[in-house]
């Protein structure tokens, strides 16, 4: 049963939002029939020993490069190359959450995407793998879920002051592992700076960034999930949870950015582009499962989430609401001009979403499904932004008058 | 051509058996002027290598209305993407607009619009399984929005198109309700809805209405109701004007550093500024300063920010653009000069024409003299003080306001001719200029002289030299020593620091060095845990520690606890660049490290 | 008086709150205080024995004619969140390696 | 109660004879013994400042919150001809650096 959840996962996935044009993006596994699709840097170094492959894919790129890419994409040569690469696994290769050269495969990844589709979609395909069964980190977050609800993660009634985000601290404090990594953000994050620093800049963000992503990387889930998605019954507690990635310097800053002008920092740098494509594909509100989450996989939008983190779109709670708490980016939409409504929608994706609401409560009440306070969404088919999930058709019935 | 699409994409659900010929979904193009005619198209991406579903439909060049090309059957649904084994496989299409017939629609024009066609693998449910709201109203929210001062014209088709064979005998119409009149209505026959005339965003940027869809079904009647909200596009219909005064008087004294920063003028404008993308032409303002004279040009600029407000346009969005003047670089002390500097604002992308704002800065330099005005100093030093003391400050006139002034200070011998064993006496005070401000700190400089009953009174001269041109000024400076000298006291003891006592007899028994009255102060904390007021053995408490590590204090360890670098052992928190900002209890440090602990401590003895 | 334990000088493991330290931080969060406890006698050399032969020749001294269980490295930092929501790291808190010197 | 000294932990000097060592041996020629004396309370880290605080709740452990003003290098040897006429080496007999440790 576990492996047909999986495999529906991968076709879901990609049925929901992906955007390019032309049909054979979504064969699912690729041209390969069931092969989980090949890795694009793999598929890049096969490319490169076909000359034919290799030579389109030089054009292409260069046709990239050009400034107004839409005029260059019309050109013939372009058009020519982009047909062969249809047809190559280049076309439908992925990257692996951790895989070795994961950047390089990103920016491989891109490389082509970026040929294939116009302008810039609201929500682009995310060049990861779907989650596999065996996937350590997916097992990881299993056990942390599991290990969160069984070592008392849940407020049990016990009258004892009872605070998750304290007791992750502690069990991150007495894994070396998890303590030196949380050390090093921490410091890094905390720093006052060398004195050559100007003494009003709070920290050194770009450090502190990087030291954040690697402290995901490298600490077991079981160890960093409940630092982040305890479930708290008072502000105490979730207070802690907002400060664990050390806002002050991690998402804090003096100025909000405009959240459009964020989304295109964020998506010119691979690594960026890619973590939000992964969190807008599995953390993507739908109407078609109980959860809201993409196939009910919470672990897929946890995971997702925690990717942004040390990116130019780090999310965090905003304040320290325990019950209802608000998630959003540091950013803001005013000045957007006409994209107003485009700018609210990239938003609310991270401060309406039931999905991710429902996937953390998930986590910090244990995985039993009974215990999941579900926010529903309105049942509908799937859909591309934005989803509406306040406003209902009022109906009202009169008897006709019988002409 | 002034033709845009009112919706940024479209999306509708299609299920197998959806008749050939039966309508899917229409596409609208709003119009700038009358004799525009959209062509509409559906486009691919790589036309020689179109999705083989391309074929199913068709696109009427005129009305923009997507009809099926054949009857949808089973095996269509399993040739679309045949390893997916979803229920429901996405179509993605492309439509776009031109203004005449086009032989090959390229998708890589501009204009294109997204349609994504949901098939679902099964036959539409019969009507009495149909929801009314499915009959009426689509799945996905949608926004329509139109571009202020257009043409009238149809904006959205409210039918469930691909609904609309299915329930031949009801009677489905549309109609729009609002609060407050809205300039949209319904094509009874089209059921298109459309809006009645040119809007002004700088009126209202939404319109909320409820669609009410009445569905007649021989027995019933019954009416739904669903909000929705057509977005007004802005374009730059506006001038920019002042609100208030376009003139500000600058003066320009003591701050004289390169990026200070004078007045503030602001310009209103009712349109909005697209911040994003950065690059956006939108009601972006151009200005230029109005001289012909290069050092003004040089000397100043104009920095240009602006914010998005709503409140004092009425609730809707509109800018305000803010101007203030900055010295591009560092200006003399001696310059002396007003005049008025015009910045002249277009709005270059407004297209009413050429409407331009002047702001005008009435510009004061005023020379910064470099003096002492009626000013003399007179300074008791006690002779237990002890090396690095501080005795005082010297300043010349307005020394605390400067910024971009570099006054630097020298202490000189009145008297040249004393004798040399006087002379000698003098090398008791030095003078360092002070970080905080632009005064120069006194100090002992050499504790022997105190020694010497000769060296009773000490006439200096105070020399202030500013850097850049050399200006100077003078003033007497006189520094009286009092006190006995407490000849035992020098035996034995080597200059150390006040901080390295920890308790408070140690502390006020110690000659540390920096102390003015030879012994050291004991500051006593009352509060728990770490805090700023940490007891600690400091020189001279008006100085040490603030925070701050002065001049002087620089010179040795004088005051470690404004100045270490070293590490600070126990519960503390650093200064922004050195010293210790808070401490546990007691803090005291050594040469190479601080403490900061309970003050209960006992010392523990060798065991 | 508790009966004194015999053991070899070794690395132990204490968990307390960040209050517990008694350094001035307020925190419920726990630790693991890393020390160092033992004998050492084990470890002494002609210097100890000779020391505390000689100690008599050398009043007022503080000397030490054994070797100390004492810490050779230390864990570099312990990070935590206050009770005030603010950040402190502390260095060399906790021994990593434990020996007689 | 010997004056308590304040001077910091260093390499001392001290005359005796072999017999003095009281290792055994009978000699008397004298030989320079060098040893560590002094404070080391500058030196502690937070590791020391916590045990002090945590020591209570170690009852029973022999722990050492100081450092200790210990040799940090010894002399290698030092040879003698005894009373009989027969020769010896010590090794490590005196300290050649001293350290807080």
């Amino acid at each position: 049963m576990f492996l047909l959840h999986t495999f529906t996962v991968l076709f879901v996935l990609d049925e929901l939002v992906h955007s390019v044009a032309s049909s054979s993006a979504l064969s699912g596994l690729g041209s390969h029939g069931w092969l989980a699709p090949m890795d694009c840097v793999r598929a890049s170094e096969m490319c490169n020993q076909n000359s034919q492959c290799s030579s389109r894919y030089r054009i292409m790129r260069q046709c990239l490069v050009g400034k107004d890419r839409t005029t260059m994409l019309a050109n013939r040569e372009c058009q020519a190359a982009l047909e062969v690469l249809q047809d190559n696994p280049l076309y439908d290769c992925r990257c692996k959450r951790g895989m070795k050269k994961e950047l390089q495969c990103l920016q491989n990844y891109w490389s082509i995407h970026m040929g294939l589709t116009e302008d810039e979609e609201f929500y682009e395909t995310s060049p990861y793998e779907p989650l596999h069964p065996d996937e350590t980190r997916r097992a990881s977050i299993i056990s942390a879920i599991d290990s969160a609800s069984t070592k008392g993660n849940l407020c049990l009634d016990t009258g004892s002051p009872c605070n998750p985000c304290l007791d992750a601290a502690k069990a991150c404090n007495l894994n070396d592992t998890c303590k030196r990594q949380r050390s090093m953000y921490i410091t890094a994050c905390h720093n006052k700076g060398s004195p050559i620093q100007q003494p009003q800049e709070p920290c050194n963000r770009k450090r502190c960034h990087k030291a954040l992503r690697q402290f995901f990387e490298r600490v077991q889930s079981e160890f960093s999930y409940p630092l982040l998605f305890c479930a708290c019954r008072d502000t105490a507690c979730a207070e802690r949870r907002r400060q664990t990635i050390v806002p002050s310097c991690s998402f804090d800053e003096k100025t909000r950015p405009n959240c459009l002008e964020l989304r295109r920092s964020c998506r010119s740098d691979p690594l960026c582009r890619s973590r939000l494509a992964d969190f807008h594909m599995n953390c993507q509100t739908t109407r078609l499962t109980k959860t809201t989450c993409p196939n009910d996989n919470y672990y897929g939008c946890l995971i997702s989430y925690v990717g942004l983190i040390g990116l130019d779109v780090t999310p965090n709670y905003v304040d320290a609401s325990h019950s209802n708490f608000s998630i959003s980016l540091w950013c803001s939409c005013r000045g957007s001009g006409n994209q107003e409504e485009e700018c609210d929608a990239f938003l609310r994706d991270f401060r309406e979403n039931t999905c991710l609401k429902n996937a953390i409560q998930a986590f910090g009440y244990g995985s039993e499904a009974g215990h999941i306070p579900m926010l529903e969404s309105q049942p509908s088919l799937p859909s591309l932004p934005p989803v509406r999930t306040n406003l209902q058709p009022a109906i009202i019935t009169k008897p006709s008058i019988s002409s | 051509s002034g033709l845009y699409f009112p919706q940024s994409d479209y999306s509708e659900s299609i299920y197998i058996g959806q008749p050939a010929g039966s309508p899917v979904l229409q596409v609208f193009a709003m119009r700038d002027k009358d004799s525009e005619r959209p062509h509409f198209y559906l486009c691919w991406q790589n036309p020689s290598r179109a999705p083989h579903y391309a074929s199913w439909f068709h696109m009427d060049e005129a009305t923009g209305m997507i009809s099926m090309n054949k009857t949808l059957e089973w095996d269509d649904f399993g040739s679309v993407y045949p390893s997916s084994m979803m229920s429901f496989k996405k179509l993605s299409l492309k439509a776009i607009f031109a203004i005449g017939p086009v032989q090959r629609a390229s998708c890589h024009l501009r204009n294109t619009v997204g349609i994504n066609l949901i098939f679902i693998n099964a036959t539409a449910p019969p009507c009495d399984e149909i929801t009314l709201e499915k009959l009426c109203f689509p799945d996905k929210e949608v926004t329509p929005h139109i571009t202020e001062n257009r043409m009238p014209g149809p904006l959205y088709q409210l039918r469930r198109l691909t609904r609309s064979h299915l329930c031949l005998n009801y009677t489905i119409s549309y109609g729009v309700d609002a609060d407050d009149p809205v300039p949209f209505e319904v094509n009874d026959t089209t059921s298109e809805l459309l809006v009645t005339r040119p809007v002004d965003r700088e009126e209202r940027e939404m319109y909320r209405m409820q669609i009410v869809c009445k569905v007649e079904t021989g027995e019933t009647i019954n009416k739904l109701f669903l909000p929705m909200h057509v977005n007004i596009y802005d374009e730059n219909d506006n001038p920019p004007y002042v609100n208030g005064t376009d003139t500000e008087d600058v003066v320009v004294e003591f701050n004289r550093m390169k990026g200070a920063v004078f007045g503030n003028l602001s310009v209103y404008d009712r349109d909005t500024t697209p911040i994003y993308p950065k690059d956006h032409p939108q009601n972006k303002l151009t200005g230029t300063m109005i001289t012909n004279d290069t050092w003004t040009k040089n000397m100043f600029i104009v920095d240009h920010s602006f914010r998005e407000e709503k409140a004092i346009f009425g609730n809707v969005r509109g800018t305000i653009h803010e101007y203030k003047l900055i010295l591009n670089k560092n200006l003399s002390i001696l310059e002396n000069r007003s005049f008025q500097m015009d910045y002249l604002l277009k709005d270059l992308s407004y297209e009413g024409g050429d409407v331009n704002v002047m702001l005008h800065f009435n510009i004061t330099i005023l020379p910064v003299p470099i003096r002492f005005t009626n000013v003399s100093y007179v300074f008791t030093v006690s002779r237990k003080s002890t090396m690095f003391s501080k005795i005082g400050r010297v300043c010349v006139d307005n020394c605390q306001k400067f910024q971009g002034i570099d006054v630097e200070y020298q202490l000189e011998i009145v008297d040249r001719n004393t004798s040399v064993d006087l002379q000698s006496c003098f090398s008791a005070v030095g003078i360092g200029r002070s970080l905080r401000d632009v005064s120069g700190m006194l100090y002992v400089n050499d504790t022997e002289v105190l020694r010497r009953a000769e060296c009773q009174e000490l006439q200096y001269v105070v020399v202030a030299t500013e850097q850049q041109l050399q200006l100077q000024a003078r003033t007497q400076l006189l520094v009286i020593f009092e006190d006995e000298y407490a000849q035992e006291e020098f035996v034995d003891q080597r200059m150390l620091s006040c901080a390295e006592k920890r308790k408070r007899g140690e502390c006020e028994a110690f000659r540390g060095l920096g102390t003015p009255t030879g012994r050291c102060q004991w500051r006593q904390s009352t509060d728990k845990g770490i805090s700023q007021n940490y007891s600690t053995c400091s020189p001279d408490l008006r100085t040490c520690p603030d925070g701050f590590c002065d001049v002087v204090e620089r010179k040795d360890t004088i005051c470690p606890q404004d100045c270490t670098r070293n590490t600070i052992i126990g519960g503390h928190e650093a200064g922004l660049m050195f010293g210790i900002k808070a401490g546990y209890g007691t803090c005291y440090c050594f040469s190479e490290k601080c403490f900061c602990e309970k003050d209960d401590i006992e010392e523990a003895m060798c065991d | 008086r508790a009966r004194k334990v015999t053991t070899p000088c070794s690395l132990l493991n204490l968990e307390v709150t960040v209050s517990q330290l008694e350094l001035g931080y307020e925190g419920d969060e726990t630790v693991l205080f890393r020390y160092c406890s033992g004998k050492c006698s084990a470890s002494r050399r002609n210097y100890d024995i000779t020391l505390a032969s000689v100690k008599k020749r050398l009043q007022g001294k503080k000397i030490r004619h054994n070797p100390c269980c004492r810490p050779t490295s230390y864990e570099e930092d312990i990070s935590f969140l206050d009770n005030n929501y603010k950040y402190h790291t502390i260095k060399e808190l906790s021994a990593s390696q434990c020996g007689c010197v």
